[in-house]
């Protein structure tokens, strides 16, 4: 595994009118590693996400991708820079179908841009890494389903489709299994780490049985700060996050 | 005092709550909790008419599903909403102002009275709710609702993001507002606290309440934890 | 919404020859009855129309590149056809000076409507740029705006608009390139068809593109095209600038049709009826805008001679449409289609024939109270008969006004509490057996 | 000079005031309910209607209160039976409900009264010259209107900022669905707030139409402008409708009165730009030309460099 750092925050702080919500997080995400945030509800997971992913602009602080500055920059030119992301809340193009939906996410990075001179459905390239991922998806038989007619499960998986179709070498999950029983929550942990063989990851989580079978380093966010970073075994052991975050929980 | 009877709900085409019962009495405080997504603060708007609700759900013995949120708030249901909603323009008395229903009806709550139970609201009364920090808008936005004198409060996530000593304050008030005879129906993440103040909880899952016992009864089910709740 | 269904319907054909003539029937159908129209509507001021609709059939298309493919509503997208038209009808007396001088050749006239694409286009990347910026209402204040601007300039500056007389030009003084005479109004109307067909499989085609689909998925999701990579500006700039382009074409096409340009092309008027025109057609589907295109010049043209009161009977229809039918006439004949064909007609068919009766007995009643209204206070004396439908009337006398109220409230009141819950109760019943 | 600066700044006043009795009207509606009510203008339109048909029957002083709320329950009625229905579709569906709604209220207003203009004048008890400048009289009709706008912001003020329905008004501004969990009746609100703004806008059209002309192009004629004075002031906003209903008021009266073109400039350096340079049209352009191209500018720039406006909290 390389040391390189694919992701770098330093002092990153975002305030709403007066409220602070992120008081100057320091966090390297190395390449290639698979990094999971935890953190009780309101810790500020969600909005430390939109500021990575340039859907909201930071108050102070800088975030590098593979050491270039992407603070300030907006969604579309993140994207293009290799990183990728997925909502909490499900966010795909409804009206569109399974396949149309991961068509779109691939477009971009296959050099189709804006092209307005060619056919979408003649780009057999295309069609070919969209059937590609649906299998891995295992969404083959929901291939012309309307995705706003998808089940919850499927939609979520088709969320992740989408955000590893872009071609991101960052990919950043927010709760990929919220709403799941662990029945469901454990197969898409295991797409998850089907699909991030070669990537980093970054994801918030919940449920710490994925957290600590799936990650490689956990990062602890409580009320706007890390308070830990390490091995899934050395924040276990952590007296600060059993005080602070696990500590709440029932023994 | 609050009852659902296997109510569905849908946003947009999914369906998010699929079948829940559940009941909240009088001075009692009922926890809601679950994993994030599984549609408590759906059932929260549900029963307040916010999200139209498939299902019965009765509030005093009658039905309420169908109605206008407005119609429901009269009825007596009060409800505090997970992001605050405080209105950011006008001052803390014109927000508790609000919260009354109709002009100069005070009913167990009076100024004087919200001023005793949450002091720090006397002290900003003249300021913009917009500039109150985080612990500040959740203390106005109860107060707010119990201006309206309501008999049973819907609760959703109030310590989100708050400071642990401003959790602790919050706890301790929805415990002294039971004992004033209002049935409170608590959704909560922090499992403590819930298991600290609720008389009963309800676990959700996939959108159904998947078990319903005394917090000793959750705390004596392993396997309910482990499948529905975190660790 | 229909991509998916014309995506599905190709997966149902399979194989590739069955794809090209399930997707090309229509345009053949389409280009069958363009070139026979002309034989059954053979009058000089039919002919007029049938040019007209293809005009507007063009424009309105070009409209929904950007109402209903991109989710942008114009209040202003006459600038586009206006100015086009007024570049095109420039080309056009440049071309009139040449030949009459005889010092040139001009430009041949088939390409004049190209000009006027060029400059649409041209329009739309200055205007665009400044537009495109912003989505929903901020974008369709900015057009009002831009719209506004346009229409007032139009008059401050004489020179290049004509002030208000406008511009004229003719198409006898030109050369063509296929040595055709368009002095003949039924030659202009086949330039028209073929123009509107090239513009037409175009504007279908960009649908297909990868523009095309980033522009619905913009539409729909704009922040997830963020997050593929898109730039939702770029997006929606790019599809306004072609859409501007069709629009220019359609002005280009005005201009030999007409031999004259107004201010009236650049302005509110027009532009409010272009999207009038794809909104009652149906901005969801391909061939809603061109329905509707078709439906108002027809009745612009012909229900203004058979009644005073035709602009109220359309704008009462498209409130109608805009309150009950939001997916347009070409949504509702696609939702009972497919209706029908799931079946969904079964059992429920006397309800649905008793509840059209009903509607069209309210229709009726509604046109009578209208049309007495407009004798009794628009003609210098109402107490002459008037011919209503096949009888004569007078409306100075209660009789004629109590029957048509009659008739109105009878046609509504079994709609709305007759006919609408037998049908209901029909389709619970139906839906219960299957 | 100073003769032309002080009547432009008067009547630009007066111009202003009228523009603000329509445009407060519909910035409550827009800022409320997210309502870009293109029929606003027709309910203008239809004031001054109401109000020269009822003069006929009951005199000036009894139509100048009860066309306003004739016309105002006729804006609930169309709240509560048109918009209402169509609000659950979006807005877009709501803006086009509108624009159908101008479109028909024009053809009716044609079809009622025909085309040509009502001879709808001032009453006797307001003719006559109420104080003379420069040698030139100044009607009283005129300071009845800016009483009567003056008397409607003061009004609109102590509602919005002192009574208990201004307090909901401005809690349904942000939040509508926590006014109504709270128990006020939101959609009633709306209705009320409609009918109420089409009750202004029919007071403007009220003396307006004596002002101006009552002719079924009324409404079209001032539409865009009260848009222009919203979207400049800022949603919402009525301090901001107020100050920009002087802003375009006065400039455009300014512009139309004083004689003026770019190349006047190129004149106090003493340069005369060629009648025969390219853009000589454009350098000796009158302003009384640009008079009616001045507010959609103001309206496009506003919309690209300040959408929030002047006073506007949030943007369109």
């Amino acid at each position: 595994m390389s040391t390189q750092n694919a992701l770098s925050l330093s002092g990153v702080t975002k305030n709403f009118g007066k409220a602070e919500i992120i008081r100057g997080v320091d966090l390297d995400i190395r390449e290639n590693e698979r990094h999971v945030i935890i953190g009780p509800n309101g810790a500020g997971k969600s909005t430390l996400f939109n500021l990575i992913s340039g859907r909201m602009d930071v108050t102070a602080g800088e975030i590098k991708l593979f050491g270039n500055s992407i603070s300030g920059m907006s969604p579309h030119k993140v994207n293009r820079m290799g990183l990728s992301r997925s909502f909490q809340v499900t966010n795909l193009f409804p009206n569109m179908t399974t396949l149309q939906n991961l068509k779109c996410a691939l477009l971009w990075d296959m050099k189709h841009r804006y092209a307005f001179w060619k056919l979408v459905n003649r780009q057999h390239a295309v069609t070919e890494k969209a059937e590609q991922l649906m299998e891995q998806l295992n969404l083959v038989h929901r291939r012309d389903v309307p995705a706003g007619l998808l089940t919850y499960a499927e939609q979520r998986a088709l969320e992740i489709g989408t955000t590893i179709g872009s071609g991101a070498k960052v990919l950043l999950l927010d709760e990929p299994t919220a709403g799941m029983s662990r029945t469901e929550a454990d197969e898409v942990v295991e797409l998850i780490r089907q699909v991030t063989r070669d990537c980093t990851l970054v994801m918030v989580e919940h449920d710490l049985g994925v957290v600590f079978n799936l990650a490689d380093r956990i990062s602890v966010l409580v009320y706007g700060e890390v308070i830990a970073c390490d091995t899934p075994e050395a924040v276990r052991a952590n007296a600060a996050v059993q005080e602070a975050y696990l500590g709440t929980e029932v023994h | 005092m609050l009852a659902t009877n296997d109510v569905h709900a849908y946003y947009g085409k999914s369906h998010v709550l699929r079948g829940v019962t559940m009941n909240v009495q009088a001075g009692e405080i009922v926890s809601l909790v679950g994993r994030n997504g599984v549609g408590r603060s759906t059932l929260c708007k549900s029963v307040m008419g916010l999200v139209a609700p498939v299902g019965e759900v009765r509030f005093k013995d009658r039905p309420i599903n169908g109605k206008q949120p407005h119609q429901i708030a009269h009825l007596g249901l009060g409800y505090v909403p997970e992001d605050r909603a405080i209105f950011p323009g006008l001052t803390v008395i014109e927000n508790l102002e609000l919260g009354v229903k109709k002009r100069g009806k005070f009913g167990r709550w009076t100024f004087e009275e919200i001023y005793k139970w949450f002091p720090r609201l006397r002290e900003r009364a003249t300021f913009p709710g917009e500039v109150l920090s985080g612990g500040e808008q959740q203390m106005l936005t109860m107060a707010r609702t119990l201006m309206g004198d309501p008999q049973c409060i819907i609760v959703d996530e109030p310590t989100e993001g708050l400071a642990p000593k401003i959790v602790q304050e919050i706890a301790d008030l929805l415990q002294q507002i039971a004992k004033e005879g209002i049935a409170v129906l608590l959704v909560e993440q922090k499992l403590s606290i819930a298991m600290k103040i609720s008389n009963r909880v309800y676990v959700m899952g996939e959108g159904k309440v998947v078990f319903d016992g005394t917090p000793q009864e959750l705390q004596d089910n392993p396997e309910v934890r482990k499948e529905w709740l975190e660790v | 919404m229909s991509t998916v269904q014309e995506e599905r319907l190709a997966a149902q054909a399979g194989g590739g020859a069955q794809i090209w003539v399930r997707q090309l029937w229509p345009w053949v159908v389409a280009a069958i009855l363009a070139i026979l129209a002309p034989t059954v509507f053979s009058s000089g001021h039919d002919i007029h129309m049938l040019s007209s609709m293809g005009i507007m059939v063009v424009f309105a298309l070009s409209y929904n590149m950007l109402l209903g493919n991109t989710g942008l509503l114009s209040f202003g997208h006459a600038v586009y056809f206006g100015l086009g038209a007024y570049i095109a009808m420039h080309a056009l007396r440049y071309t009139n000076d040449a030949v009459l001088d005889g010092t040139g050749y001009g430009i041949p006239i088939e390409l004049i409507p190209l000009i006027g694409g060029i400059a649409g286009l041209g329009f739309g990347i200055i205007f665009g740029a400044v537009s495109t910026r912003r989505a929903g209402v901020v974008f369709a204040m900015i057009s009002l705006g831009i719209v506004g601007l346009v229409e007032a300039s139009s008059l401050a500056f004489t020179g290049f608009f004509g002030g208000e007389a406008g511009l004229f030009g003719d198409r006898e003084d030109v050369n063509s390139l296929f040595g055709i005479e368009y002095s003949r109004s039924i030659s202009v109307y086949y330039l028209v068809v073929a123009w509107a067909f090239i513009a037409a499989v175009a504007m279908f085609v960009l649908r297909k593109t990868p523009l095309g689909w980033m522009a619905n998925a913009v539409r729909d999701n704009p922040e997830r095209a963020q997050f593929v990579g898109y730039n939702t500006q770029m997006v929606r700039f790019l599809q306004f600038c072609l859409s501007a382009f069709f629009a220019g074409i359609a002005g280009g096409l005005f201009v030999l049709v007409e031999e004259i340009v107004t201010d009236e092309a650049v302005g509110f008027l027009l532009s409010g009826e272009v999207l009038l025109a794809a909104y009652i057609g149906g901005i969801g589907f391909f061939l809603g805008p061109v329905i509707g295109a078709i439906l108002v010049v027809y009745l612009e043209s012909n229900l203004s001679a058979i009644s005073d009161a035709w602009l109220l009977y359309f704008g009462v229809l498209f409130i109608g449409v805009v309150m009950f039918a939001p997916m347009g006439l070409v949504g509702i004949a696609f939702q009972q289609w497919m209706n029908f064909r799931s079946g969904g007609w079964r059992g429920t068919l006397l309800a649905r024939g008793y509840c059209t009766a009903a509607a069209l007995v309210a229709l009726l009643g509604f046109i009578c109270i209208v049309e007495m209204s407009y004798h009794y206070l628009r003609s210098w004396n109402p107490s002459q008969p008037m011919t209503l439908f096949i009888t004569d009337v007078n409306v100075t006398t209660a009789t004629p006004w109590l029957i048509s109220i009659a008739i109105f409230a009878a046609g509504l009141g079994a709609l709305l509490f007759h006919a609408k819950p037998m049908l209901r109760r029909a389709a619970d019943t139906a839906g219960g057996q299957q | 000079m100073l003769e032309t600066i002080v009547f432009s700044l008067l009547n630009g006043l007066l111009y202003g005031m009228l523009l603000f009795m329509l445009s407060s009207g519909l910035t409550l509606i827009f800022g409320m309910m997210g309502v870009l009510n293109f029929a606003h203008a027709s309910f203008y339109m239809l004031g001054a209607y109401f109000a020269y048909t009822m003069g006929l029957y009951t005199g000036f002083w009894v139509a100048l209160f009860l066309a306003p709320i004739l016309v105002g329950a006729l804006g609930a009625l169309v709240e509560r039976w048109g918009l209402r229905h169509v609000h659950q579709h979006g807005h877009v569906p709501e803006l086009l409900f509108t624009f159908g709604l101008a479109y028909v209220i024009e053809e009716l207003v044609r079809l009622f009264y025909g085309t040509i203009p009502m001879d709808y004048r001032m009453p006797d008890s307001l003719n006559f010259p109420l104080f003379s400048l420069f040698g030139t009289n100044y009607p009283a009709f005129r300071v009845f209107v800016l009483v009567i706008a003056v008397l409607m912001f003061i009004g609109l003020f102590i509602l919005l900022k002192k009574t208990r329905a201004g307090l909901i008004i401005q809690g349904s501004l942000s939040r509508p669905d926590m006014v109504s969990a709270l128990g006020h009746n939101v959609p009633q609100v709306f209705m009320w707030v409609f009918a109420f703004g089409t009750a202004l806008a029919a007071l403007g059209g009220v003396v307006g139409g004596i002002h101006f002309v009552t002719e079924p192009g009324m409404a079209f004629m001032m539409g865009p402008i009260v848009f222009v004075v919203v979207v400049l002031g800022g949603l919402g906003s009525i301090p901001g409708a107020l100050i920009a209903s002087m802003i375009i008021g006065i400039l455009q009266t300014f512009v139309l009165s004083v004689d003026f073109s770019i190349a006047h400039i190129g004149l106090w350096f003493g340069y005369a730009v060629p009648p025969d340079h390219f853009f000589a049209t454009l350098f000796y352009l009158d302003s009384t030309r640009i008079a009616p191209v001045l507010p959609f500018l103001i309206l496009v720039l506003t919309l690209i460099f300040r959408p929030r406006g002047i006073m506007g909290k949030r943007e369109a």
